[in-house]
């Protein structure tokens, strides 16, 4: 049923490993989902990434769960649009996301002055995370 | 010649507007108070969009860490006399987003600011009210330069005796 | 001509926001835009770790002063839903009444800063005088002319009484007359077509998976409006989302004057069907939960993802707005365009900046 | 060319500016201007201080101080609808601006018991 | 008989700045009246020099004080030959020597927007100078000769019976020449262009004064031709003017800006046609 407002728990949030994260957006994208944004939060010891994708007004989440400091493909290479809202969770929340095609290394938004990431609890420090792409 | 020259700069002002982290509710209301409402065109202020050309600055929003740097270059490249209106309550001490990381404060941490409007997103009345206030002091300023004593010639003296 | 980067700075006359595009520029084509964002970004999704979650409506509001309302409507459904608030009927109406003249008076801006863009004074002039008596509207019923801030967890602060119902039909019916006049101008005048047809074509497939929104996402034939979801007291009246096929600036400039007009009579349908009743309900207790809750912007649909835990503070408030989601399709139209073309490309997806960097 | 009659119309008819300064037009009815307060009502009790989004109030029980800074005020009216004593109220002409940065400050004298 | 050629040549270099400045005044009241709003007062161009005039010199290399002054070195000398009735050609080239110093003033600067500025500002040149050539050509044809004193002294006929045409094509020139709205496209008077001040963009305070005098001068002398249309009876010239000049306005206030990539071809074609429809016309009147 088309609802503006989505209360999320268990039924209506499918869970998803970061490794196969890619097919499922596939799967998801033949299916013809718009890919509207991720949105992240910070669960003290990991991240969790929350997909969200609209399909004629329906909307269906993926949940992710990635620990603070590992990797996580990016899905530029099936939604082109995604490189600018990862770049923001890479600042924001300093996950990596290997294969970004328009890398800003952590300048979308934030100058040198910003050393924390802003919206973990415990703030990595963001300087390390720019020296290895400078 | 010299009060013909200083008379004329309160009859001329050009203006120049910069929104530095605002929520475009008062830039808005600066380009309302062009709009046939409000015309600020009959004091002959114009929205010129070049820094060379301008004798006053709006600014309006929160300054952030990005733009001060910008907020600072375009304040160096007005020509002398210039004035500064801080605009709003984030122009003039930061608003509503006070505490968040990445604001600076209103624009007087960066520039020296010459007439602060309060209000969120202040009416085109109050933008005209702060404006002559600024004007005021551009002619004070006028004098000054009409004797050559410059601004900038005055930071960087200051700066030689710091140092 | 040498190929001359052109940096499109923060400050620009034609920009109404700091947004900075590295253009390179061959013989006035421009091959290359490379953005760069961060002027506006206050970081206020912060704020809402230490405000409490009534006083955070009063910053979201401020996220961005032309959709202020709308912002304010979609943060108050997502904590109604995870409260189980029920918002009375009359608060509904009055909800659709309050984002339809907001809709008003956002197209009108942006038809006026689009008519300026490409060097139409007096009509930018025009547009901008119309639009004056919706601001007299919303300064008269909410008691500030950008800023509306009637928004409240479970429903409305002020109410509209009857005179006053009047009057606003009344500021209706010239508005529609005025922005009737202007219709041939705005789309049939030859210099504007001259200027704004074929300029920016998003096609259908590339808009959809670019994921743009709103009248970028309609005016390349999509039919997606969240309106139609039926928030607020829209399911009650009937609306159909304006829709163009061929996708490039005029089309948008055809969606959003339709849309104005169509915002006029949903208005007038609201205040039609307006029962009488309590304007707002007094939830009890605290929000808990996660909830993700979308409504339709002037510019698009815009999402707000609020993960609340029960305390007085929020856990994570995420805002997506329309014009975050609209910056991939402008990329993708700036190589190949004329220079002299760039700002009405900017400014045809009607750029939001202090909304895309919150 | 279909401005043309637009344009002329404009030119014939009269211009529609307000000429602001020496023409004041009287503010709408609960249009939120400037804060103000009844010192005397005031009980110090410190409600506007918490409920105020941008934090902008001040208040010292024991020198029964009250204050505001007009410049960080964003003018929403929360402060006016919590008081319990009703003692804050909005008139509806804005503040008007100032060169320099000041704070508004009232402070209750003590009150003959 | 030099000494009043003296006076004349002297009323010119003091009267055409006032008479230019009274002109944009008048412009930007009409211009302001017709967008609906009240409008500067007058004198207002003339308190915008003053003030320009007050404001600190911030230069970006002496080639921009050198190309500004001789700019208004050749605008005073084309108002000075008009009033000295001289040859028509001669002014036209003093005319295009003052337009590339304006373009090399802008190119002096590195900033990018005043060098597309100039590229665009020898566009518009390329647009306007063949106009003109093909108006003196008609008037020739119709009179005989180049010199305005000619003109004037035994042409006993407004020239506007038998170039109406050319007129027409005048004022596409003339359009240009005063930057009004569909070819504002090198610098416009109103801020929002997406090359900033275009070909001005480098110029500030007592320099940027001089140029907008210089422009006084451009207008009196283009209002100059337009009276040589119809020399004849002074009101006749008054009411021509004023026609041509509120039309300018007008077509200011209802078009919007084009590209230089429409203006080009669009201006020549029509300006050809026209011109050669008017050259047949008169060709036909001379042979009956």
């Amino acid at each position: 049923m088309k609802q503006s407002v989505v209360v999320l728990d268990a039924a209506n949030t499918k869970e998803c490993t970061s490794e196969n994260i890619i097919s499922v957006t596939k799967k998801l994208k033949d299916g013809g989902n718009r890919l509207i944004t991720l949105s992240s939060a910070d669960l003290g010891d990991s991240i969790d990434i929350l997909y969200h994708f609209d399909l004629d007004l329906d909307l269906a989440d993926i949940r992710v769960n990635v620990p603070k400091g590992k990797k996580t493909p990016s899905i530029a290479s099936v939604y082109p649009c995604a490189f600018l809202v990862e770049n923001e969770i890479k600042e924001h929340f300093g996950v990596d996301f290997d294969g970004l095609p328009l890398d800003f290394a952590g300048m979308l938004y934030l100058d040198e002055e910003v050393q924390k990431t802003p919206f973990c609890k415990i703030g990595i420090n963001r300087v390390e995370t720019q020296k290895q792409e400078a | 010649m010299k009060g013909l020259i200083n008379w004329s700069r309160v009859k001329s002002p050009w203006l120049l507007h910069f929104d530095c982290g605002s929520c475009n509710g008062c830039d808005i209301e600066v380009l309302a108070c062009l709009t046939p409402l409000y015309d600020v065109e009959r004091f002959g202020i114009i929205n010129v969009g070049n820094p060379k050309h301008a004798d006053i600055l709006l600014v309006t929003g929160t300054v952030n860490h990005r733009n001060k740097v910008v907020l600072k270059n375009i304040y160096d490249q007005m020509p002398e006399p210039k004035v500064v209106v801080a605009i709003g309550a984030c122009g003039t001490s930061g608003g509503v987003f006070r505490d968040a990381y990445n604001v600076v404060g209103g624009a007087d941490k960066v520039i020296p600011v010459d007439a602060y409007v309060s209000g969120c997103a202040p009416k085109p009345e109050a933008i005209i009210d702060g404006v002559v206030i600024a004007l005021g002091k551009l002619a004070e300023k006028g004098k000054k330069v009409d004797q050559g004593i410059f601004e900038r010639l005055e930071q960087t003296q200051k700066e030689i005796k710091d140092r | 001509m040498a190929r001359t980067v052109l940096p499109f700075g923060p400050q620009h006359p034609v920009l109404p926001e700091p947004l900075h595009l590295t253009l390179t520029v061959d013989d006035e084509i421009v091959k290359e835009a490379i953005p760069k964002l961060g002027y506006v970004h206050r970081g206020l999704e912060k704020l809402a770790e230490i405000r409490d979650h009534t006083q955070m409506i009063q910053i979201v509001e401020r996220v961005c002063g032309i959709c202020s309302f709308l912002h304010a409507l979609c943060y108050c459904q997502g904590i109604e839903a995870l409260m189980k608030a029920e918002v009375p009927p009359r608060a509904k109406y009055l909800r659709v009444v309050w984002a339809e003249l907001h809709r008003i008076h956002s197209h009108l801006l942006w038809l006026g800063l689009f008519a300026d863009a490409f060097g139409f004074e007096s009509l930018f002039m025009q547009f901008w005088r119309i639009r004056e008596r919706i601001m007299d509207v919303q300064e008269a019923t909410a008691g500030n002319r950008v800023i509306i801030s009637t928004n409240v967890v479970g429903g409305v602060k002020k109410d509209i009484d009857k005179e006053m119902e009047k009057w606003i039909l009344e500021t209706l019916v010239k508005v529609e007359k005025e922005v009737n006049q202007l219709k041939t101008t705005i789309l049939d005048d030859y210099t504007v077509k001259q200027r704004t047809v074929g300029i920016g074509v998003i096609s259908k497939e590339k808009a959809y998976e670019l994921g743009a929104a709103g009248p970028t996402l309609r005016a390349s034939g999509i039919a997606q409006d969240m309106r139609q979801t039926g928030y607020a007291a829209y399911p009650e009246l009937d609306f159909t989302p304006v829709v163009e096929t061929d996708g490039d600036s005029y089309a948008r400039t055809v969606c959003r004057f339709n849309e104005i007009l169509q915002a006029i009579d949903l208005v007038r349908q609201a205040f039609a069907k307006m029962p009488e009743g309590e304007l707002a309900f007094k939830p009890k207790g605290l929000p808990s939960g996660e909830v993700v809750s979308r409504v339709e912007q002037p510019r698009g649909e815009v999402l707000y993802y609020i993960k609340a835990n029960g305390k007085k503070f929020l856990d994570r408030l995420r805002i997506r707005t329309p014009t975050f989601a609209n910056i991939p399709p402008l990329l993708e139209m700036l190589p190949g365009c004329d220079l002299a073309d760039v700002p009405i490309l900017i400014l045809t997806i009607d750029p939001c900046i202090s909304c895309t960097e919150r | 060319m279909f401005m043309t009659k637009t344009v002329l119309k404009n030119l014939l008819t009269k211009y529609a500016t307000r000429l602001y300064p020496f023409q004041k037009i009287e503010p709408f009815k609960d249009a939120k201007g400037e804060l103000k307060i009844e010192m005397e009502k005031c009980i110090l009790c410190g409600v506007c201080k918490m409920r105020c989004p941008s934090q902008c109030i001040s208040v010292d029980k024991k020198e029964k101080f009250w204050q505001v800074d007009p410049f960080a005020c964003v003018y929403c009216g929360i402060c006016v609808e919590a008081c319990p004593v009703k003692c804050l109220y909005q008139e509806s002409l804005y503040r008007p601006p100032a060169d320099t940065k000041q704070m508004v400050c009232h402070i209750q004298e003590a009150k003959p018991e | 008989m030099n000494t009043n050629i003296l006076i004349v040549v002297m009323a010119a270099i003091v009267l055409s700045p006032i008479i230019g400045g009274l002109v944009a005044g008048i412009d930007r009241k009409v211009t302001a009246r017709l967008q609906g709003r009240y409008g500067p007062p007058l004198l207002q161009p003339f308190y915008d020099v003053l003030k320009l005039f007050g404001k600190e010199k911030m230069i970006v290399n002496y080639w921009q004080i050198f190309c500004a002054y001789m700019y208004l070195a050749a605008d005073v000398l084309t108002v000075v030959l008009l009033a000295m009735q001289s040859d028509l050609l001669l002014i036209f080239f003093v005319l295009a020597v003052g337009g590339v110093f304006l373009v090399v003033g802008a190119l002096a600067a590195q900033s990018p927007y005043s060098q597309i500025g100039a590229q665009r500002e020898l566009i518009q040149m390329l647009t306007y100078e063949p106009l003109l050539i093909l108006v003196f050509v008609g008037i020739y044809l119709e009179t005989g000769s180049f010199k305005i004193s000619d003109i004037i002294n035994n042409y006993h006929q407004p020239l506007l019976y038998s170039l109406p045409l050319l007129f027409v094509v005048m004022g596409y020139a003339l359009i240009i020449k005063l930057k009004k709205s569909p070819f504002d496209i090198a610098t416009s008077h109103h801020a929002h262009q997406e090359i900033v001040k275009g070909v001005l963009t480098e110029y500030s305070g007592p320099y940027l004064a001089i140029i907008e005098i210089s422009h006084w001068y451009e207008t009196v002398f283009l209002l100059g031709l337009c009276a040589l249309f119809w020399h004849t009876s002074l009101i006749g010239m008054t009411i021509l003017l004023v026609v041509t000049y509120f039309g300018e306005i007008l077509v200011d206030n209802i078009t919007a800006r084009l590209t230089w990539r429409w203006m080009l071809p669009h201006t020549w074609t029509g300006g050809l046609i026209m011109s050669f429809a008017n050259y047949v016309w008169i060709y036909e009147k001379i042979r009956k």
